[in-house]
């Protein structure tokens, strides 16, 4: 009987000192999105806070889907631990879909930040980031978005879709940031978000009931680091042309002009990009080949697509406008920004790993200085579910 | 004469998953650390030398079929100084098997609940330790079998998984600081996947049912944990670049948080630490039969088995103080670690293989 | 060494409580002694006759009237009465015994015990005056259930006849499927007060005869009063006896005791229960059923793979459930989370309380609808399904999720083909939830690490538990995880048979098999 | 808190063994068995001790450490980067 005795006591001792880790669901305030601004004494961390009841279908509530929740201090993993001094629940980290640093925080360097993000247990690494451009993390984060009631999300989805779909965006994850910030040859760029204009406020619930003129969340432009640091925006253009010579676009749409007023629309299906470096007395330099496989989404105008002289017609339109933005965006990166956002330097790394040892320290200089070539190719596949245009007149 | 016999098949599995538990999850960082981009250069180096040196195992031990590993160095090097090696030999065999708690321990409260105290976790992990040695070596080997196919199953799975995530610049340029680096980092990879075999010694020869084939076996189960080892450094450097490799600690873990194929395989990188953990468990069953036995071979114990309980205790309040911190433990590892293995592991059976051509030359040359 | 010593010292007991004597030549003390021993026992019926009123020719029939068929009684009389006039006087014994033995199951004795036996086995005892030696005559009431369809183990496709209680019809419904002169039948009888019959049934060659001298060895190393059913005999010979997974394979249906005996297995039959028994059993003959080999290859092997599922359904999902919502929401899925999270709102238990909870009311409303009549079966199970399905969830007392999650495992619990099986399943899903409450998938990990060094320890008379999955046996998995189809299973399960190893024919390797198909 | 949980759990499992396990070794006679339990069981205890009471015992680690000092400049030149 004492033997059991014992027995008893050791295993309670055991289970009663279990269960540290252990939270239910409903105790965990769920951070959905976390903006990060510099502030005077600091930071300022905005947590985008999931309410449950609002979202859950069953309960109607008059609640707002999130709860936003914002604390200034001096120190990230201090501030984040601050909030359950006011909240009732632990925030919990681990669905984090978004990290949106504010434009100041984005120009004063992020390096500190991402370092807590990679050590802390509770990040996973599967969030995307963003900039508030011209404004506040806090200020995008407070922004209620119509049928994705969760802003956070609404963003991760948005920001997946505009990359695949319209081609100047890049989700950008904690690892290749990181890589990108330690890599010597390569600096990283990412999105840009702007608050659309509009006369109704957007942080309370009305906005859903409203159908148009309220404020709203838009990708814009691509923020270019150098290290750790913002230096500069990329126009939409421009993102464009980064997004081709870094070879992120999967779809995108395009049109040219065939004559004034006319214009011919190109879906692009696929592209490829391939790198090629050379050296010559000591100098390297490259040669971005893209090639590009496109449908014809739409023709204006009386222009017979199907006719074969015009064919080439049509494919160097697009070569020419595709040139253009990847031009814009290297000379943007080499003249203003002097930030080599499109891992050239990687490239001559891999290639020339002994060139690149003696450059490798002047290395934004001689990226501002650096011979590069572009060669667009344009392979035509479909031309839709008409061949030419409905109205083009028959000759009989 | 009630000896326990385990089959090839349990022998290759034995050798596989000492091989894959010691290494997947914590050498990747070390290894990154010292020769970059190339480190998987040298989990090739490494894979090769280390089955020439199973090989040279094998012959040691295929001379002395019926004895133990611990017989074996009393017989060749003398009862006082082959005492002395036994001694050293249980220490490390007692010192590592509460090293592999410290790791799980470690691990968990590192990555996923870091509130939990470790002597909790690895309170259980060693209560399942303790009932594996007791339940014997046929049934664990058995298990083993079990245990290895699930373990590469999952880890397989989760590399192929995580596949989408690689980038073939990260490999890029290869060999940048020639092929010193990658030597290197393979001793680091040995000292925990090659060398720690030597416990396989003490069942090596004398409990397998049919010692020709044998041989064979715990080099195809080597070469396959050599394998599983490669393809996780490979794929760390492949998926996250050697920077952020070097400096995480559980490279493989991270690796694994990067799977995302829609949305059925996502967040699962728990089948990387289920697979580690199932290897581990291998490791350290072996580790603490490998003591047992050894003592019980030394100080002639009759049940062994009477002994497992307070030496499992003994090994949980180990696991408490091995290692202060992990600052502590990987300079501990470069330090302490690769020398000792590397004494016991290669110099000790290279001493005994010396030995015995002298002995037989000089027997030879009586007879 | 410890147990034959042990029996010889039970026999003395035995002795002891039953003195060795030999019947007397005088009848009416014979039949004095007989009673008293019996005392008032009003079933006992003892008839003394005489033959043309000659005192030599007085003997007595002694039956126990419960046992008996009337009918054998009414016959048996009948015939003696024809035979009154070729009864001599000095030879009455022989001439009564000549004539049953040959037209009955005779037997002969002159001891007390033995005639006791006999009369308590259901059989007339013939005494005649003047001589030492009984003998007795089979007149036992084989009436019973008639064989019905199984209760518990139900196919669609096969044989629907279950065994019964009755010893003789069940060896009966095994010997018409297996026709054959090696397969052999030996009785045994254990239980020291209850004196049950036992046999065991194999086939020559095919079983190993380790097997089924281990078998033996260890039946006869039973020592208890009384034997009711097979699993007392299971408890009793168990290799590992703490171990809650079954090692024999009970069935009541003879087709799967007939596959069994042709793996090689032994077949122990239990006088009085309709389960037979067979063993060695592995663990994946657990969840093997019989009408796997009487549907298509594929479908069934689909079937068992369902099988397997619903094995770490039952096991797994309410421990996973726990680990996940309390210990690693980093793993649930965002939208997943959000909707736990809603659901979850103002429940007062945890999620570990709230499964326990309601896995033991499962629990209790499984027992209570074996327990309970027939016809308030529907009734509880309404009550059952509402209470717990709906008012509980809608009163917010727990959440919808975790009710999913129960039932879940409660449905997969029962398409595990054996229920000794599903017991211990369910049983060890417990320790898991347990094990996840407490820490996590990391406590779940150990468990099953544990559970798996658990199965590869134990062992059915000798032949390890996971055979063939570990020890991994070249070629023995066709009939395990998959079934293949017949003809490709050229061999009997490893480690179980004896000397004869194929089932199917050397010569259909040699031959041309593609002749059968030029027919088409 | 956690340190005296453990040094609680560690003094209860001497307990458990010093009840069940020991006095069975010693009537069998099996001496040597009974010697590394004790030994086991007393290192355990004392670890779970210099736990609570915040007194430090010798670390095996650090030996290991002690007995390859004199390596230790070759296996930096071996082993750190590059």
């Amino acid at each position: 009987m004492k033997l059991n005795g014992i027995i008893g006591l050791s295993i309670t001792l055991l289970i009663l000192s279990g269960c540290w880790n252990s939270r239910e669901i409903n105790e965990l305030s769920i951070s959905i999105a976390i903006g990060i601004d510099k502030t005077e004494r600091g930071y300022r961390i905005t947590h985008q806070i999931l309410n449950p009841k609002a979202i859950s279908t069953k309960i109607y509530t008059n609640e707002t889907p999130i709860i936003l929740f914002s604390e200034e201090g001096e120190n990230v993993f201090s501030i984040i631990r601050q909030n359950t001094a006011e909240f009732p629940r632990k925030i919990y980290n681990s669905h984090v879909r978004m990290v949106v640093f504010g434009e100041d925080m984005a120009r004063n360097g992020i390096q500190d930040v991402l370092d807590f993000l990679l050590r802390d247990h509770e990040f996973r690494t599967d969030f995307y980031f963003a900039i508030a451009k011209g404004t506040t993390a806090s200020e995008v984060l407070s922004i209620l978005t119509p049928l994705e009631f969760i802003p956070g999300i609404r963003l991760y989805n948005s920001l997946e879709n505009s990359e695949s779909y319209l081609g100047i965006t890049q989700s950008v994850d904690i690892l290749d940031l990181v890589q990108c910030i330690i890599s010597d040859g390569k600096n990283p760029a990412l999105p840009g978000i702007e608050i659309t204009t509009g006369e109704k406020g957007s942080d309370t619930l009305d906005v859903l009931t409203t159908v148009s003129g309220k404020k709203g969340l838009k990708y814009i432009d691509m923020g270019v680091f150098k290290d750790d640091k913002l230096i500069g925006w990329l126009s939409e253009d421009e993102s464009k042309g980064f997004n081709y010579i870094v070879g992120n676009v999967k779809n995108n749409i395009e049109y040219t002009h065939y004559n004034e007023k006319d214009q011919i629309t190109y879906e692009i299906i696929d592209s490829a990009k391939k790198i090629t470096t050379s050296v010559v007395n000591q100098k390297p330099s490259l040669l971005v080949e893209i090639r590009v496989k496109a449908n014809i989404g739409a023709v204006d105008g009386y222009f017979d697509i199907m006719k074969k002289e015009n064919e080439s017609m049509v494919v160097n339109l697009l070569e020419n406008r595709l040139q253009e933005f990847c031009e814009s965006a290297l000379r943007k990166a080499q003249t203003e920004l002097h930030s080599d956002i499109f891992g050239f330097g990687e490239v001559i790394h891999v290639k020339y790993p002994k060139l690149w040892k003696e450059i490798k320290s002047n290395w934004s200089v001689e990226f501002s200085r650096l011979p590069v070539e572009f060669d667009v190719t344009v392979e035509l596949n479909k031309t839709g579910e008409i061949s030419k245009s409905v109205f083009t007149k028959e000759e009989s | 004469m009630n000896k326990k016999i385990i089959t090839n098949k349990q022998l290759f599995s034995l050798a596989a998953g000492g091989s894959i538990g010691g290494s997947v999850l914590v050498s990747a960082p070390l290894m990154a650390g010292i020769a970059k981009q190339d480190a998987w250069i040298g989990a090739l180096i490494a894979l090769i030398y280390g089955a020439c040196y199973i090989f040279m195992l094998t012959c040691l031990s295929s001379q002395f079929p019926n004895m133990n590993f611990v017989e074996i160095i009393q017989t060749l090097l003398g009862k006082w100084l082959g005492s002395a090696f036994c001694v050293y030999y249980i220490f490390l065999c007692i010192l590592l098997s509460a090293h592999i708690p410290w790791y799980v321990g470690d691990f968990l409260t590192t990555m996923v609940m870091p509130e939990t105290p470790q002597y909790f976790v690895n309170a259980i992990y060693i209560i399942a330790l303790a009932i594996g040695v007791s339940y014997g070596l046929e049934a664990f080997a058995r298990a083993s079998e079990i245990f290895l196919k699930a373990g590469s199953f999952l880890f397989i799975l989760a590399m192929v998984l995580v596949l989408p995530n690689a980038h073939i610049g990260n490999l890029q340029p290869i060999l940048e600081n020639g092929i010193l680096p990658p030597l290197k980092s393979s001793v680091v990879l040995s000292s925990f996947s090659t060398f720690t075999l030597i416990i396989l010694l003490m069942i090596y020869p004398s409990n397998i049912n049919e010692p020709k084939k044998a041989s064979k076996e715990f080099v195809k189960g080597y070469i396959w944990g050599g394998f599983i080892s490669f393809t996780s450094i490979f794929l760390s450097i492949l998926v996250l670049g050697w920077n952020i490799t070097s400096k995480s600690r559980y490279a493989a873990y991270i690796l694994a948080n990067e799977i995302e194929i829609g949305v059925i395989f996502a967040r699962i990188e728990f089948i990387v630490f289920a697979s580690w953990i199932l290897t581990q468990f291998v490791v350290n069953v072996l580790y603490f039969y490998a003591g047992i036995s050894s003592l019980a071979h030394l100080l002639k114990l009759k049940q062994s088995g009477k002994v497992i309980l307070p030496l499992s205790l003994f090994l949980l309040a180990l696991a408490e103080i091995i290692f202060p911190g992990n600052i502590y433990q990987e300079n501990w590892i470069v330090f302490g670690w690769v020398p000792f293995i590397i004494t016991l592991g290669l110099v000790l059976p290279l001493c005994l293989f010396i030995v015995y051509w002298i002995k037989r030359l000089v027997s030879g040359k009586q007879v | 060494m410890k147990t034959p010593r042990k029996i010889t010292q039970a026999k003395k007991r035995q002795q002891a409580s039953f003195p060795e004597s030999n019947l007397g030549s005088d009848l009416f003390a014979n039949l004095t002694r007989i009673k008293t021993d019996f005392g008032q026992n009003n079933d006992l019926v003892v008839n003394v006759l005489q033959w043309d009123d000659n005192p030599a020719c007085i003997y007595a029939v002694l039956y126990l009237i419960s046992f008996t068929n009337k009918d054998t009684i009414n016959s048996l009389s009948d015939e003696i009465d024809s035979l009154k006039n070729k009864v001599s006087t000095k030879e009455t014994y022989s001439t009564l015994r000549d004539f049953f033995s040959g037209i009955r199951v005779c037997k002969e004795g002159s001891k007390l015990m033995d005639l006791y036996a006999e009369l308590l086995s259901g059989n007339m005892v013939f005494l005649v005056n003047g001589s030492e030696r009984y003998f007795s005559v089979l007149a036992e009431n084989t009436e019973g259930r008639a064989v019905e369809e199984p209760s518990a183990q139900t196919v669609i496709r096969g044989p629907k006849d279950g065994f019964t209680e009755n010893l003789n019809q069940n060896i009966f419904l095994v010997r018409k499927r297996i026709k054959n002169t090696s397969l052999k039948l030996e009785n045994l009888s254990v239980g020291k007060l209850t004196k049950t019959a036992i046999s065991l049934m194999y086939i020559k060659g095919i079983a190993k005869e380790s097997i089924i001298q281990e078998i033996r060895d260890r039946i006869n190393r039973i020592e208890i009063d009384s034997i009711l059913e097979g699993a007392y005999i299971e408890e009793w010979i168990k290799d590992d006896r703490y171990s809650i997974f079954p090692v024999f394979l009970s069935s009541e249906k003879p087709d799967s005791v007939a596959a069994a005996l042709t793996e090689g297995k032994v077949a122990i039959f239990t006088d009085g229960t309709p389960y037979v028994l067979s063993a060695p059993a592995v663990m994946v003959d657990f969840f093997h059923s019989s009408e796997d080999y009487y549907h298509h290859f594929i479908i069934s092997s689909l079937m068992r793979i369902l099988r397997y599922m619903a094995f770490f359904i039952t096991l797994l999902t309410p421990a996973l459930y726990i680990g996940i919502t309390t210990f690693h929401h980093e793993m649930i899925p965002t939208q997943l989370l959000i909707s736990i999270a809603a659901q979850r709102e103002g429940v007062p238990f945890s999620t570990f309380l709230e499964g326990l909870i309601l896995e033991v009311t499962f629990e209790v409303l499984r027992e209570a609808g074996v327990r309970m009549p027939r016809a308030i079966g529907p009734a509880i199970s309404i009550v059952g399904a509402l209470v717990l399905g709906q008012a509980a969830v809608d009163a917010g007392i727990f959440s919808a999720a975790i009710v999913i999650v129960v039932s879940i495992t409660a449905i997969s619990s029962f398409s595990i083909p054996n229920y000794e099986m599903s017991n211990a399943i369910r049983t060890a899903r417990f320790v898991f939830m347990v094990l996840a409450g407490l820490i996590g998938l990391y406590g779940i990990f150990v468990g099953l690490i544990v559970l798996t060094l658990h199965l590869c320890k134990i062992k059915s008379i000798g032949i390890p538990y996971m055979t063939p999955i570990a020890p991994h046996i070249k070629g023995g998995n066709k009939d395990t995880f998959f079934r293949f189809p017949l003809w490709s299973m050229k061999k009997r399960p490893y480690g179980i048979h004896g000397i004869d190893e194929r089932r199917v024919a050397d010569e259909y390797d040699k031959q041309d098999k593609t002749k059968d198909q030029e027919f088409r | 808190m956690k340190n005296t949980l453990f040094f609680l759990f560690v003094t209860a499992t001497t307990l458990i063994i010093c009840v069940t396990v020991i006095p069975n070794l010693l009537k069998k006679r099996l001496y040597p068995e009974f010697w590394v339990s004790i030994v086991a069981l007393g290192l355990s205890l004392l670890i779970s001790f210099s736990k609570v009471f915040d007194f430090s015992v010798p670390n095996p680690s650090d030996l290991i450490l002690w007995i390859y000092s004199p390596l230790k400049g070759l296996i930096q030149g071996l082993l750190k980067q590059g």
